[in-house]
This record gives structure tokens, sequence and C-alpha cells, in this order.
């Protein structure tokens, strides 16, 4: 009962050949012209034309842009929309970029779906700009009638990740190649840059840690980088050295640092955002699991609304472990391993949460 | 005897200049030939070509008649032509052994590694059979310019050179060191080597060469026995017109007090004391001179009088004003005027063309930039009158300083300076690298500034220059006036003891061993390289 | 002189050979990193799969990314494809412009220190500190002042603000190198990375902006930023502001040409010890340009706040380091400064076109600048290309051929 | 004399700081100082900087060589991201770590060679030549993993792993020397040697004369085209050694943003210049900082109180502090200019 891992094989991260804006016959003039939004049917052109305007740090971070992708991937095949992608490397390219879609005629595109939150600002001038655009942006809320904004509860699912370290910290286990020391207290956190969602993921973690052990105490280390794997190497050792077991991490690339520290120290690794035990399977034997975020799902969400002509502009959806936006994924190889109290008092946890009895703090 | 060296109908042109002419010149083997011109003449690009730095534009180099074709230099060393530039070629922050070795380095291990005992030896062994005073482990920036000079010809010897090429050597050594140097030459022409050195000093060319060649304009325009020839002789085929070698310069009417150092120390960078507890007033119309070899504390001491280095104790005063921590820039602008020693380092930005250094020291001055800015069109003018007044060549303002022979460079420091409208001049060297024609010409400016009352400081390490310019002449020695004396009741011998350290009183009692002359390369330097450096030691 | 005269003799000084030959070169440069950067795109082209309707055909053969498109994209695109008839001053040109103006800025900073011999690595640092002292120095006074006058007195309190913290943060390098002989490379790449440090420490805390999950300040009022003349506002590009950096461009030309303090800065550049033989203070010169060139970055940074995000937000982009690159092209020359900046801003302003409009990888614009760069940096290949190639060989050919250490060194090597 | 008791004064206060730091550690260790201390006297702290020296100390070894002859290199951090990018490819497509790693060395040497022709051949500016370098590779880099992965990040290939030398290894707090990956050797190697060519060698002379006075060279009949040639070549190799480490020890090459050398060749300049061109202080001034890193890691780790944005920042704040006790460092005379035989 571990949250639904269904459909992480496919990896995204080879998937952005699939990109092609411009329709198969440059040569069919108009064919699709002016009937852009209401297009559903098969015809010659796509069901919707999607475009996608990335974070910063780009197409192949592993993480939050690859799942992006994968959303997007994923509606065109099930419903055969088309996109086009767009990696903004600075901030002021966000506005840029939606401004480019949102003017673009050839083709008219149903959808932009705007990703990360520092999108926010530009997105709530572009969006009073274009009435008549649709957008959708995750992490994120802006008020407007032609925005969708996607928000995830990172916390409830880091929440899990801390209790399920928690417990396997205290006692001995050990599985693929790693193991933990029954008496150790200690945990590691590694986040990239300080910033308000990172802590969302740090303050779920110690909050799960505490409730499945008051005693155990977690290290923390921001390496001030989302792309810097030899630091999260050094964070994570540090840790493992001064005896933690189990090291969090939601620093994007950094974390390959982190699962290779785990792997030279015999030690454990938590991934984030997608299941890494499948996109990272050389560490999938020290990966107890990944504290999934959903973002395809609220892209692909988003994009399916469209087709189906019922884009929630306005809304504002916060995504958590009730309606499956995030969730505590066991690791390919070593989740059949972890003993069944753990994964049962994960299981009630998660229960509990989506009930509301157990309050998970998102700030620290 | 053999032709060693037979230079056939050179010609070499630069963009816009023939720096020689056609010129063809033949050295017998085991003689030492002496090039006389005029700055700018084309002496140094016709060595040039001899050692294969420059190509000819047309024309033939012989070496005991074999025609040669010299792509580099390594080419000419290899057919055994060593050569001493004007500036030396060495790398500074190595040593001496190394620096004579630098290509040539004796191996061991298969090459691997540098025999660096060899290395010392075989230095050592060189210096001793020409009676070289080097030390071999020294740096070459804590030695002595006399002693960078004696590197860069054991540099050469230790090549195998048979001939050697010597640019203005002389230039910058004392009366002493010049002798040694000429025996030397001696000695080397003794033992089969060729050598040829160019100059400005027709009393050298004389003394030392067996042949002198006289270049202008690019042109040879004789060559005669040095025995059969004299200096008005040479000074004519040079100058092409008569030249007067002797200075006039009349009584002084000296005035006021214009500067006045009263126990000024002055530290260099090691903490060693340059300057030692030196006083003296120079006063309105009258020529102070300072004799004294090189690296005895001249440069420290000019640069305090100028504000270029501070003063450690004592004090400066300019004007009747305290001017001892007053920057450089309020003693220019009060009225203080300075050639310097280096003029390819301080007088001039190399860079730059002649308008603007012309501007050099003058930039805050209202004539030329009221308000803080330019006023490019008069400084234009005040470069060209500079160039036409002291007739810098080629009489381009627009020329890069970079691009003037060294003794045209000097001649346009000169002129700044002197224009300058100066109460004090402190002139270091102001002829060095100067021809003879620009000589005089520079030394009848001084004394027309000194009759104007202008107060000058002279720093030489030319007697003749220092003896003739002066009223009063001071000698000094590691950092302290030995004794001030009127240059006109001095004679050059007892000036030249006076500048080997001898005080006037000591002559009486001591009994000073003339083998062991003042060792100009020892304590030339500031101090430390005095106690690396064993003078009479190593001489012994 | 008459206004004429004056006009004659600037236009005869621009018209000198070495002036034409500059541009000459550069156009080279830039037509040869351009095919050389088609022979990529047309490599890469081949390594990708897509279906054949996609593909180009040049030569008979299919390439997946078609080069011309790229060229066209980058550049025309860029501009705001002038020549398709429905160019709007709203267009990327604005983009392009907006760049420009801000690396005009930091080229200048840059070339001002190494006109002052100087290797001012740190105008990156100095930007940021100018941008955040910018953004909250104009939030605490916008509280005392708003609507038109607010704008007209915030803007320049703004640009003061920046250009003072920028200075005073470059002048930190300039005294430890003229008072502790400290190397300013190393002290002013250290200087950028604890500014970015501080600024992030700053804006996740105490300044955070509490409404936005960004590490940034409280957005600064419309008032507050430059007005969008002429051009939309949408494109966070200001007339006004381009119009500041043409003037700077011009000012600092005239500072150091033509003024004494110009040449002070000139003359310790290339010959410390000459400018101190002409009375210049070296310790006081290299301060001053350091705080200057300070300044300048502190102005861009007050720009990119005041003009392009409305408020100081981490992750600043790297105009300093583009402003070094951007001056070097110019030859450290101010004036040149402005060319070099409009071809950068295209760069940079195109890259997005071309990533909007094929499916070339976006980096390869990156390889594209530096391969003009590279090209401009040597004169002396196209010198040789014009006189027909006949030394070429000297150099290069040794390099490909005998590489390695030499081994026909000293006489006693064998 | 001035400048070397001045560092003799700083090199003493320094160790009588540590020295005072260690004793107030042992007496309260549960004080800020007792973390210090602990952390100082980890091995896990030697093994952790030695590990963050490679990549810096490679690149700035090949920086010396390059200065010294008189070629200002500032495209290490370009030659970095070529070879750490080509190295996991060659190792990828071959299956071979040190295959990989030859191949990143090959690449580095490559680029290295181009910036030669252009800066020595065609006498570019060697500023603005090194940051095309850098900006070439940068570009290029992630542009071929994008080409040939589908993405800026390349898949995990095998990692060059660690030796452990028996015995040695277990010694305290030093036997972190002896038990690290083999690029830490290399570099040991590498230093050695470094120091060796430089003052031992007639090449290492030429490449001294040549960055100092390039016509004394020349006028000592040694060609400076081919010195610097191969003084370049060499930062190229090198450099490619400190890139390969840097991704194969990792076994994934990351080319998003600044990529995974994040500005390492840039802090390479800083360490040679720093450790004054000698090879040995360069290493122990990349060790400076690259411990003080660690030492930032573990401190974060540890939660001494003091924001972690600021205790990240500590290495440069301290670098400039100490640059400014200790004063200059000297350019080789002639580095940046061209040089040309006449004619
Ligand atoms: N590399 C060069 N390029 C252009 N012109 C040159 C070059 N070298 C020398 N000249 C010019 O050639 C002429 C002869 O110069 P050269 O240096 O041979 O004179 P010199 O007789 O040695 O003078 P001095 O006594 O001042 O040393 C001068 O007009 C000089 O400006
Ligand atoms: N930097 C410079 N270096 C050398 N000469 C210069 C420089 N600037 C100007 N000049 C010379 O000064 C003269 C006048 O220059 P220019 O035409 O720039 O003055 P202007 O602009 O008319 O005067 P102003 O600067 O007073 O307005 C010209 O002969 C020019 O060649
Ligand atoms: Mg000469
Ligand atoms: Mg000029």
């Amino acid at each position: 009962s571990g949250g639904p891992s269904d459909d992480e094989s496919s990896d995204g991260s080879d998937g952005s050949d699939g990109s092609d804006g411009s329709d198969g016959s440059d040569g069919s003039d108009g064919s699709d012209g002016s009937d852009g939004s209401d297009g559903s049917d098969g015809g010659s052109g796509p069901a919707a034309n999607i475009g996608m305007v990335y974070a910063t740090g780009g197409l192949g971070d592993g993480s939050f842009n690859d799942q992006a992708q994968q959303g997007a991937i994923e509606a065109e095949e099930d419903l055969g929309i088309s996109f086009r992608e767009a990696q903004p490397d600075e901030v002021a390219q966000f506005s840029t970029f939606q401004q480019q879609f949102a003017n673009s005629s050839d083709p008219d595109y149903d959808l932009v779906c705007c990703i990360g939150f520092l999108q926010a600002d530009s997105l709530a001038d572009t969006a009073s700009s274009y009435p008549d655009q649709d957008f959708m942006i995750v992490d994120s809320v802006v008020d407007a009638d032609n925005v969708a904004s996607y928000t995830f509860r990172e916390h409830e699912g880091s929440y899990l990740a801390g209790l399920m370290a928690s417990l396997l910290t205290t006692r001995s286990f050990s599985a693929g190649a790693g193991s933990t020391q029954g008496d150790s207290t200690n945990l590691g956190f590694v986040g990239g840059v300080e910033s308000d969602l990172i802590q969302k993921f740090q303050a779920g973690f110690e909050a799960g840690v505490s409730a499945g052990n008051d005693d155990v105490d977690v290290s923390v280390n921001y390496t001030g980088s989302f792309n810097d794997p030899a630091a999260g190497r050094e964070a994570a050792t540090s840790m493992y050295n001064s005896g933690a077991d189990i090291v969090y991490h939601a620093a994007g690339n950094t974390g390959t640092g982190v699962f290779q520290a785990a792997q030279e120290q015999g030690k454990f690794a938590i991934g984030v955002d997608r299941d890494q035990s499948v996109t990272r399977p050389d560490y999938a034997d020290v990966i107890l699991g990944s504290m999934v975020k959903r973002v395809d799902t609220a892209v692909y969400n988003a994009i399916e609304a469209t087709v189906d002509e019922e884009f929630p502009g306005g809304s504002n959806v916060a995504l958590g472990l009730g309606n499956d936006g995030v969730a505590l994924v066991y690791g390919d190889q070593l989740g059949s391993e972890i003993p069944d109290e753990v994964t049962e008092e994960v299981a009630t946890a998660r229960e509990n949460i989506i009930a509301g009895d157990i309050d998970v703090p998102s700030e620290l | 005897m053999a032709t060693a060296v037979h230079l056939d109908g050179i010609t070499k042109r630069f963009p816009g200049v023939v720096a020689n002419d056609d010129v063809d010149l033949e050295v017998e083997r085991g003689t030492v030939h002496a090039l006389l011109g005029e700055n700018g003449a084309g002496k140094t690009t016709l060595m040039n070509v001899l050692y294969g730095l420059y190509e000819p534009t047309s024309g033939t180099v012989r070496l005991d008649g074999e025609p040669q074709a010299f792509d580099s230099p390594r080419d000419a060393i290899d057919a055994g032509v060593g050569m001493i530039h004007q500036h030396f070629m060495l790398v500074d922050p190595m040593t001496v052994t190394e620096n004579i070795t630098l290509g040539s380095e004796p191996r061991k291990w298969g090459g691997l590694a540098v025999d660096r005992e060899a290395a010392r030896e075989a230095v050592a062994d060189l210096a001793d059979r020409y009676g070289f005073d080097v030390d071999p482990d020294a740096r070459i920036e804590d030695v002595s310019v006399g002693e960078q000079q004696r590197v860069e010809i054991l540099k050469a010897l230790y090549r195998g050179a048979e001939t050697l090429i010597l640019d203005e050597p002389t230039a910058v050594l004392t009366p002493q060191e010049v002798d040694e140097l000429f025996e030397v030459l001696a000695e080397l022409t003794a033992q089969g080597k060729t050598i040829i050195f160019i100059t400005h000093k027709l009393g050298e060319a004389m003394r030392a060469a067996d042949e002198i060649s006289v270049l202008r304009d690019g042109r040879k325009v004789g060559t005669v026995a040095a025995d059969a020839t004299s200096q008005e002789e040479l000074a004519e085929l040079m100058v092409g017109r008569e030249v007067l070698m002797d200075v006039d310069r009349g009584a002084a009417e000296t005035g006021d007090v214009v500067a006045s150092v009263s126990d000024v120390v002055v530290e260099d960078d090691r903490g060693v004391r340059a300057v030692d507890g030196v006083s003296f007033d120079v006063r309105g119309g009258e020529v102070f001179g300072i004799a004294g070899v090189d690296g005895n504390g001249q440069t420290e001491l000019v640069e305090a009088v100028t504000g270029l280095q501070s003063v450690d104790a004592g004090e400066v005063r300019f004007l009747g004003e305290d001017v001892t921590t007053v920057s450089r820039r309020d003693r220019i602008d009060a009225g203080m005027a300075y050639v310097p020693e280096d003029r390819q380092e301080r007088g001039l930005v190399m860079e730059f063309d002649l308008v603007e250094n012309g501007l050099l020291g003058s930039q805050h001055d209202p004539d030329f930039a009221a308000n803080g800015r330019v006023d490019w069109p008069t400084t234009r003018q005040h470069a060209e009158a500079i160039i036409d007044e002291y007739d810098v060549r080629p009489p381009d303002a627009d020329a890069d300083a970079e691009s003037l022979s060294g003794g045209n460079q000097q001649k346009f420091i000169v002129g700044r300076e002197f224009e300058r409208d100066p109460e004090l001049v402190v002139a270091s060297h102001p002829t060095r690298g100067v021809d003879i024609g620009s000589i005089e010409f520079i030394h009848e400016r001084l004394l027309e500034l000194r009759r104007q009352g202008v107060a000058v400081l002279l720093v030489s390490s030319k007697l003749e220059e220092v003896q003739g310019l002066s009223d009063r002449l001071a000698v000094i020695y590691e950092g302290e006036f030995i004794d001030v004396v009127d240059p006109d009741e001095t004679t050059e011998e007892e000036l030249g003891l006076l500048m080997a350290g001898e005080r006037p009183g000591e002559r009486a009692n001591g009994d000073p061993d003339p083998s062991s002359p003042p060792d100009g390369s020892g304590a030339a330097d500031d101090g430390a390289a005095a106690d690396a450096v064993d003078p009479a030691g190593d001489r012994a | 002189m008459s206004v004429a005269d004056r006009a004659r003799n600037v236009l005869s000084r621009l018209a000198t050979a070495s002036g034409t030959e500059r541009i000459l070169i550069s156009t080279a440069a830039l037509v040869l990193s351009v095919l050389i950067g088609a022979v990529l795109v047309l490599v890469a082209g081949r390594m990708t799969t897509c279906t054949a309707g996609e593909a180009v055909y040049y030569f008979g053969t299919g390439f997946c990314y078609d080069p011309i498109a790229v060229f066209d994209r980058l550049f025309l695109g860029a501009l705001g494809d002038p020549f398709s008839g429905g160019w709007s001053p709203n267009g990327q040109f604005a983009v392009t412009l907006r760049e420009t103006t801000l690396l005009i800025f930091t080229g200048l900073s840059v070339a001002l220190a190494f006109r002052a011999g100087i290797f001012n690595i740190g105008t990156q640092g100095q930007l940021v500190v100018g941008a955040l002292a910018t953004a909250l120095g104009v939030l605490w006074a916008s509280s005392l002042v708003s609507g038109v006058v607010g704008t007209i007195v915030l803007i320049p309190f703004g640009l003061l603000v920046g250009a003072v913290f920028g200075g005073l943060y470059g002048a930190i390098p300039g005294l430890l190198k003229a008072y502790a002989d400290a190397n300013e490379v190393i002290t002013t790449i250290m200087l950028n990375f604890i500014a970015t440090g501080v600024a992030l420490y700053l804006v996740s805390g105490v300044f955070k902006d509490p409404e936005s999950a960004a590490n940034q300040t409280v957005p600064l009022p419309e008032f507050a930023q430059f007005p969008a003349v002429l051009f939309g506002a949408r494109q966070d590009f200001s007339l006004v502001a381009l119009a500041f950096g043409l003037l700077a461009l011009g000012a600092l030309y005239y500072l150091l040409e033509h003024t004494a303090f110009g040449y002070d800065v000139r003359t310790s550049g290339v010959q410390p010890e000459a400018a101190e033989y002409g009375g210049v203070d070296a310790e006081r010169t290299v301060v001053a340009s350091l705080t200057l060139s300070g300044a300048l970055g502190g102005i861009a940074g007050a720009m990119y706040v005041m003009m392009v995000l409305g408020t100081f937000q981490t992750g600043i982009p790297s105009y300093g380091f583009d402003g070094i690159t951007v001056s070097i092209l110019a030859g450290n020359n101010p004036l040149g400064v402005g060319i070099a900046a409009l071809l950068f801003g295209v760069l940079k302003s195109g890259t997005t076109v071309v990533q909007f409009a094929t499916d070339v990888p976006p980096q390869l614009v990156g390889v594209l600048r530096g391969l003009i760069i590279l090209f401009v940096a040597m004169p002396e290949f196209f010198r040789l290309l014009a006189r027909g190639l006949p030394g070429i060989g000297r150099g290069p050919e040794s390099a490909a051929t005998d590489g390695g250490v030499p081994v026909d060194g000293g006489e006693t090597d064998e | 004399m001035e400048r070397y008791s001045t560092r003799a004064l700083v090199a003493a206060v320094t160790v009588v700081g540590i020295v005072a730091l260690l004793l107030a550690g042992l007496a309260f260790p549960d004080s800020i100082a007792g973390t210090l201390a602990d952390a100082l006297t980890s091995r896990f702290t030697l093994a952790s900087a030695l590990r963050l020296s490679v990549p810096i100390a490679f690149a700035a070894l090949g920086g010396i060589f390059a200065e010294k002859s008189g070629v200002i290199n500032i495209g290490l951090e370009g030659l970095l991201i070529i070879s750490a990018f080509s190295a996991i490819y060659v190792a990828d497509i071959t299956g071979g770590v040190w295959v990989g790693y030859a191949g990143g060395v090959v690449a580095s040497t490559l680029l290295a060679a181009l910036f030669a022709v252009v800066t020595i051949g065609f006498r570019a500016d060697q500023i603005i030549a090194g940051l095309a370098v850098w900006l070439i590779a940068l570009g290029l880099a992630p542009f071929a993993s994008q080409v040939f992965y589908g993405s800026p990040n390349s898949p995990t290939v095998a990692t060059t792993g660690s030796i452990s030398v028996p015995v040695l290894a277990d010694i305290p707090f030093f036997g972190a020397l002896f038990s690290a990956s083999p690029s830490v050797y290399m570099l040991f190697v590498a230093v050695a040697g470094s120091w060796y060519v430089f003052e031992r060698t007639a090449f290492g002379r030429w490449i001294r004369a040549s960055g100092e006075n390039p016509k004394a060279l020349d006028t000592a009949g040694v060609s400076v085209t081919r010195v610097r040639y191969a003084a370049v070549l060499i930062s190229g190799v090198l450099a490619g050694m400190g890139g390969a480490a840097l991704s194969l020890d990792l076994g994934q090459f990351t080319g998003n943003g600044p990529t995974m050398v994040n500005g390492k060749g840039f802090i390479a300049i800083v360490a040679y210049l720093f450790g004054n061109y000698n090879p040995v202080g360069t290493f122990f001034s990349t060790m400076l900082f690259a411990g003080l890193d660690a030492l930032q890691t573990v401190l974060q780790t540890q939660g001494i109180g003091v924001p972690r944005q600021l205790i990240r920042i500590t290495p440069f704040v301290v670098v400039i502090l100490v640059l400014a006790l200790v004063g200059r460092t000297r350019l080789p005379e002639a580095a940046g200019e061209h040089y040309e035989t006449e004619e």
C-alpha cells in the first residue's frame, strides 16, 4: 500500500525527441487554422497544441522538468496532442516564452504549461495580457480566470519518507548494498538551494522522523546548487560518517552524489520527485524509496481537461497524498525487503494524513 | 690575417625607414672593431642582421668566407656569433648560471635532469678563465648592471662564440668597469676571438678598437684605423659637421637655495639603507653634480627628491617648503622637472604616441587640462614644439614612443622636462645612449637653464659629464656622500678613487691595492648583493 | 575649431585603415563562425532521428536540423523580423535592446577596469550588490513618494543607490589591491561568490517577500520601475534605460580620452611606473577605477531590478561575465562596447527565438557564441587568409605535427 | 624578503590558531570549538578535501604550465568540462573506465591545441580565446550529451573506484591519503612531477624563460613558439585528467547550467595564483580551499547555529583574508603577451 507507483516504467529522460511542434506536413496550409481550440476530433491536426515552458534547470534534471515532460508525452500518446517545449535559462525569459506561445497563431496553442514557481510573477502579467489564452502553472498559484494552478503537498510525502527512515534507522536492517545500525539515531537531509519549496520537503521529513522516533536527529545540508553532484556526495558522506544511515535529498542532480555516497558507505538514500530507483537503476541497491511528486499528473490532467474542453481556469488544485499528487514509492529493488511493520506504519500514517488526523507542517 | 666577418651590401628596410643602406663591413679575426654613429644611424640594426635576428632586405653575411643564411639567432650562435644587446636579454628571476646555460643546459640522467653541478662549474671555470667577477648563484634581479653585462658575455662565450657583438657595452659602466671590460676584450682577442662593439664614445672607440667604422643615416661613411684618426675626424664623420667637444660653462651666478636635503635616509625593499644620511643644498643657477658608481644610492636619492620614493628619515625641502611627504604630483606642480634614469620604464609610456607622452606629468596643469579636461590641440602643439626644438627623429608626433630609437626617446624626455619651466631640474644620466651631436645640444640646454637661474641636480656615471657641467660635485658611495669637491680642482683619477670608496683622508696612510679596483658589481648593488658577492675574494 | 572641422576630424579618425580592418575582420569572424556552426547543426542533425517529413535536404542528404532556419531565427528573429513586414517595437527586438542595455553597463564596467590595468572579474558580484541595494533602497523610498513624481525621483535614486553600493563593493578589491597588494583576479572571483551567498541569505531571510515562494524582495511598485517609452511594456525594456546606456558610453569615452583622470587611468593601465613618474597616485587610481567600475556594474544591477524583474531575486543571470567578453571584444574601447553589446544582445535574445522555432538543442547557440568570440579574437588569421594563406604554416602546423616537448633543445642534448 | 617574512608570520599565526582551537576543542568538546576541532582532526574531512581537490588541483597545475610559459589559459574551466563529458562518453561506448579517462584527456588536449593554435599561431588575445574555449565547451558538452543521450545529463557509467594501501590506510588521520581514488594518487604524482619539471629539467627552465623574457630564450636559440605549444598542450593534458577524474569519480556527466564543473576551473586559477605558480604551493592552496569547503560541509551538517548560506561562503572569505595578509602574487613578466621572433 505504498502509494500508486504504477506507470514509472518509461524513463522520461530519453523522451525529449518526441517534441515536434510543427505539424508533419508544412505544406498543408491552414488546415487547422482558426479552429485550434475545439479540435478534439481526429481530423488532420493534433487534438490540441500544448506549449511547455520549463523551469530554469531545464530538461534532463532527472526530476522536476523531466517529470513534467513525462506528463506531456503521455498526453501525446493517449490523447493525440502535440506539444512544443521551451527551456528558459533565466527568469527574464519566462515572460518571453510565455508570450511567444500566447502570441503564436501557427499553431494556436490551446494551453501553455508553466512549470515552476518562479514563473508565477511573469505569468500573472502574461495571463492578464492574453485573456483568451489558457495557462496552467505548477507549484504556485496565479489568480486569473485563464490560469489553472497546481500545487503539491510535498511535506506530506516527505513525512512518510521521514517516518520510514526513522523506523528503519532505529533497527538493524540490511538490504541490497546498504544496511542500518540499530543503535543509530541520525538521519540526513540534503537540499539544493534554500527556498520555501525545498524547506517544505525538509519540514515534512523532519516531522515524519520525529513521529517515528523522537530521539532521531536530522542533519541538514544545503549545497547551494541543484547541479553539483560532487558537493552532494561530500554532504551525504559527511552525514554517513557522523552516523546517519539514511539520507533524503531534494536537490535535483546534486542528489546523484547522495546516491553515490550511499553506495560507497554501504548506507541508504531516499530519492525525490520521480521513482529514482527506476530512473537511476545503478543506484537501485541503495534507494529505499522515493518521494514522487506527480507533476506529470498535473500536466496530464490539465491537458486532458483542455482536450475535453473542461479547462479548469481559475482553479487551484493542491495535490497531496489524498489525490495521489505525492506519494512515497518503495524502491524497485529494496522495497520488497522493507519489513512489514514499517510499511504498515507508513500506510497508516498515510491514511491518517488523508483523513486529516495528522497535520503535517509545511514550514520549519 | 683572415677576415672573420664580412658583410656585403647589407640593406635593411622597415616600413618607411631604410635602417641600413648597402653597408659593407669587414672585420679581421682577432681584432676589435668599433661601430660609431648617431642615434638611429642603423648600428643596432646592422648587428641584428649579423646575429640572425633580422633577415636583410638584400646583401649577404659571410663568416670566415662562408656565406651564411641565418634564419634565427640559433643559426648565428651555431656559427659562432654571440651578441650582447643594448637591453640585456636575461631572465630576471633566474640565477646567473641558469641564464648562462639557458637553452644549452648540461644534462644528466639521459637528459631528464639538468646537471646543475656541471653547469655551475662550467660557469665558474669560464668566469675564472677571463677573470670575470660573477656569483653563479645570484639571481639576475639582485645583481648590478655591470655584472649583468658580464653574464651576457659569459653567455655568449659559453655557447662557443668566436665573434662577439656588444651593443653600447660601456653606456652603463663606471670608468673602472670600462677599463676592466677593455682588458677582457684584449684577453678575448688575444685568444683569437673577434669583437665588434657599438659606442657613442669616441675616446673609447679609439682606445679599445683596432678599426672604426662610422654609420650615418643607414650608410657607412667610412672605416678608419684607430691609431690613424682623431676624435675630431670621427665626430665630423658621424655628424657631418664639426662638433664642439668641450663645454664652457662659465661662472655660476648662484641665487637662493632651491632644494635642500638634510640627513635623508632611504631604505630599499629589503630594509637596507640605500641612502644613508645625505645632506646638501642646490641653489638657483647652480649645477650640483653627483658622481658615483651605479647602484650606490643615486637612484634612491633622486627618487626621494622627486617624490617617487618615501623617505625613512630626514627632510627634503623645496623652495623653502618641507616636501618630505608631499606627493609626486604636487612636486611636479611646484616646479620640479625630472629626467629619469630609466626612460622606457618611467620616462615614457611606450604604447602612447608622442602627443600623449608630451602630457605626462602635465595632465593636471591648467595650461593643458583646465578643469580636468585635456586640451588635445594644445598638447599636440606642445609635443610638436619639443620634437622640433630637440630634433627628435622621426619628427612625427603620432609615432608611438616605442617606435623611436633610444636616443630619440631620451631627447624627447629631456625636451619635455626642460620645457616645463622648472625651478629645479633633476637629471639622471641625461645623455645615456645619446649620440654626441645630441649630447652637445642637451648640455647646452642644461647650461642655459642654469643661466636662467634654474637649479640643477645632475647625476651621471659619466665622469667627464658631471665634471664638465657641475659647479659642485658630490661623490656618492654606498649611500653616503664621501666628499663634495670643486670639479675644476679635482682630477679624474682622484674622482675615480673617491667613487671607489676611498675617503679623502685615507689616501695618505692607506695603501690602496691597485690590483683591487673598486668592485663595481658587488658594491653597485644595494647592499644585499654586496654581501653575497665577495668583492676582493673572487678577484684574487 | 569649428563644429565642421571637429566632425571632419572625428570622421577621418574613424576611417583609418585599422578601423575599417577591424570591422572587416569582425564580419569575417561572424561569417566563419556561422559557417562552422552550420556544419555543427548539420552533423548534429545527422545524429538525431526524425521523421522523413521533418528533415531538410542539402546535397541530396536529409538532415533533421536546418542551419538556415537556425541562423535566420538567431539574427532576424532577434531583430524582430524586420523584413517580414510585421515588425513592431513590442516584439523580440525590445528583448534584444534590453539585453544590450544591460551588457553596455557591464561591458563598460569591465572596460574601465581593464583600461586601468585591473582585471576586474567582479562585475557580476558588483551587479548583484547594486541590484539588491537598489531593490531595498527603492522599496524603502517608494513609501515616501508615488505616481509620476515617484518615477522621476525613484529611478535616479535607484540608479544612484545601485551605483553607490556597486561602487563600494568594487572598492573592496581596489583597496585590497592598492594597499595589501592582493591580486584582484582572486579577490574579485571570491567576492562574486560572497555577494551571491550573502544576497541569498538576505533575501531568503530578513528581506524575503513573504508573499512569494521565490527568494526575492517585495516587488517594486509600478511607478518605481522604468517606464516603457515607444516600446511595449511586456518586454521589460525601456528606451530611457538604453538612452542612459548610450549616455554612459559617451561619458566614459570622454572621461578616458579627454580628461586628466582618464589619462591617469590609461597611463596606470599600460605602464604603472611611468604613471607614478607622471604624478599619478597609483593607489588612488586603482581604488577610484575599481570603484567606478563597480558603480557601473551596480547600475547594471539597478537596471535589472528596475527595468527587467521589478524585484531582486536570487539567480541573477551572468551579465557580469558577459561584460568581460563584451569589453574584450570591443578592445576595451567604450564606443566599441556599444557595438559588442548589441552583438551579444542579439545572440542572447536570438537564442530564445531559435529555441522556440526549431528543435535544435539550445546549447548550440552557446557554442556559436564561443566560436564568434574565438574568431574575432584572431585577426591575424583573417589577415593571413586575406593574403592568400602563404605564411599560415609557421605556427599552427608545427603544433599539429610536433606538439610535444621540443627535443632538439640544448647542444648537450644528444 | 618582506613578503616571505609576512608569509612566515601568517603561517605561524595559523598554526598557533589551530593549536589553540584544538586545545579549546579538547577542553570544551561541546562548544563550536569542539565541533571544529573534531572536524579538523577527522580523516573524513581530509578524505573529503582530497576528493574535492582533484579536479581543481589538476587544472591548476595545467594553468601553471601555460601561464609560466607566457600563455594565460583562462579556459581551464572549458577544458575540465569537455574532458568530463568525453570521459563519460568514451567510457560508455567502450565500457572501459580507463579508456574513458584517456578519452577525456585526449578531448581536453585537442581543445587546448585549438587554443594554442589560436593564441600562439594566430596571436589571438589570450584572455578572449580562453573565454571562447570556456564558452565553446560549455555549449558543446551538453549539446553533445543532448544529441547522444537526449539529455544534458549522461546516463551512469562505472566509476574509477578507490584503492586502499594496506596498513598505511589505517594510520589515524593521514590514512585518508592512502585510501582514495586512483585520481588522488595520480594527483600526487602530477604535483611531484610538475615540481620536478620546473625545478630540475631544461624544459622547465625554458618554460620559465618563455614566460619571463621570451626574447632571452629566443636569442638563446630555443624556439619560444614550440615551448609555448608544449606548455599549453600539457595544460590540456593535466586539465583533462582533472575533468575525467571529476566525472568518472561520479560515473556521470551533469550538463545543466554551469555543468558539474561549476566554476572549478576558475577556482583553479585562484589556486595557482595563490600558490605563487609553485606546484606544491598550488596543491596546498587547493587543499586549503577544498579543506575549507569540506569543513564548511561538516559544520553545516552539524548545525552550529550560523546560517547555512553564510557558512557556505567561508572558504571565499578566508581566501580573501589570507590574501590581504600575505599580499602579492607576481605574474610572469611576459604573461599574456604574444611573442614573435623578429622577421
Ligand atoms: N623593428 C623596427 N621597426 C621599424 N623601424 C625600426 C626597427 N628597428 C629600428 N628601426 C628604425 O631603424 C633606424 C635605425 O635604428 P637602430 O636601432 O639601428 O639605430 P642605432 O644606430 O642603434 O641607434 P641608437 O644609437 O639610438 O641605439 C631607426 O630609424 C629606427 O627607428
Ligand atoms: N587621445 C589622443 N591622442 C593623441 N592625439 C589626440 C588624442 N585625441 C585627440 N588628439 C589630437 O588632438 C587634435 C584635436 O582632437 P579632437 O578633434 O579630438 O579635438 P576636438 O574633439 O575637436 O576638441 P575637444 O576635445 O576640445 O572638443 C587632433 O589633432 C587629434 O589628432
Ligand atoms: Mg642602437
Ligand atoms: Mg594617436
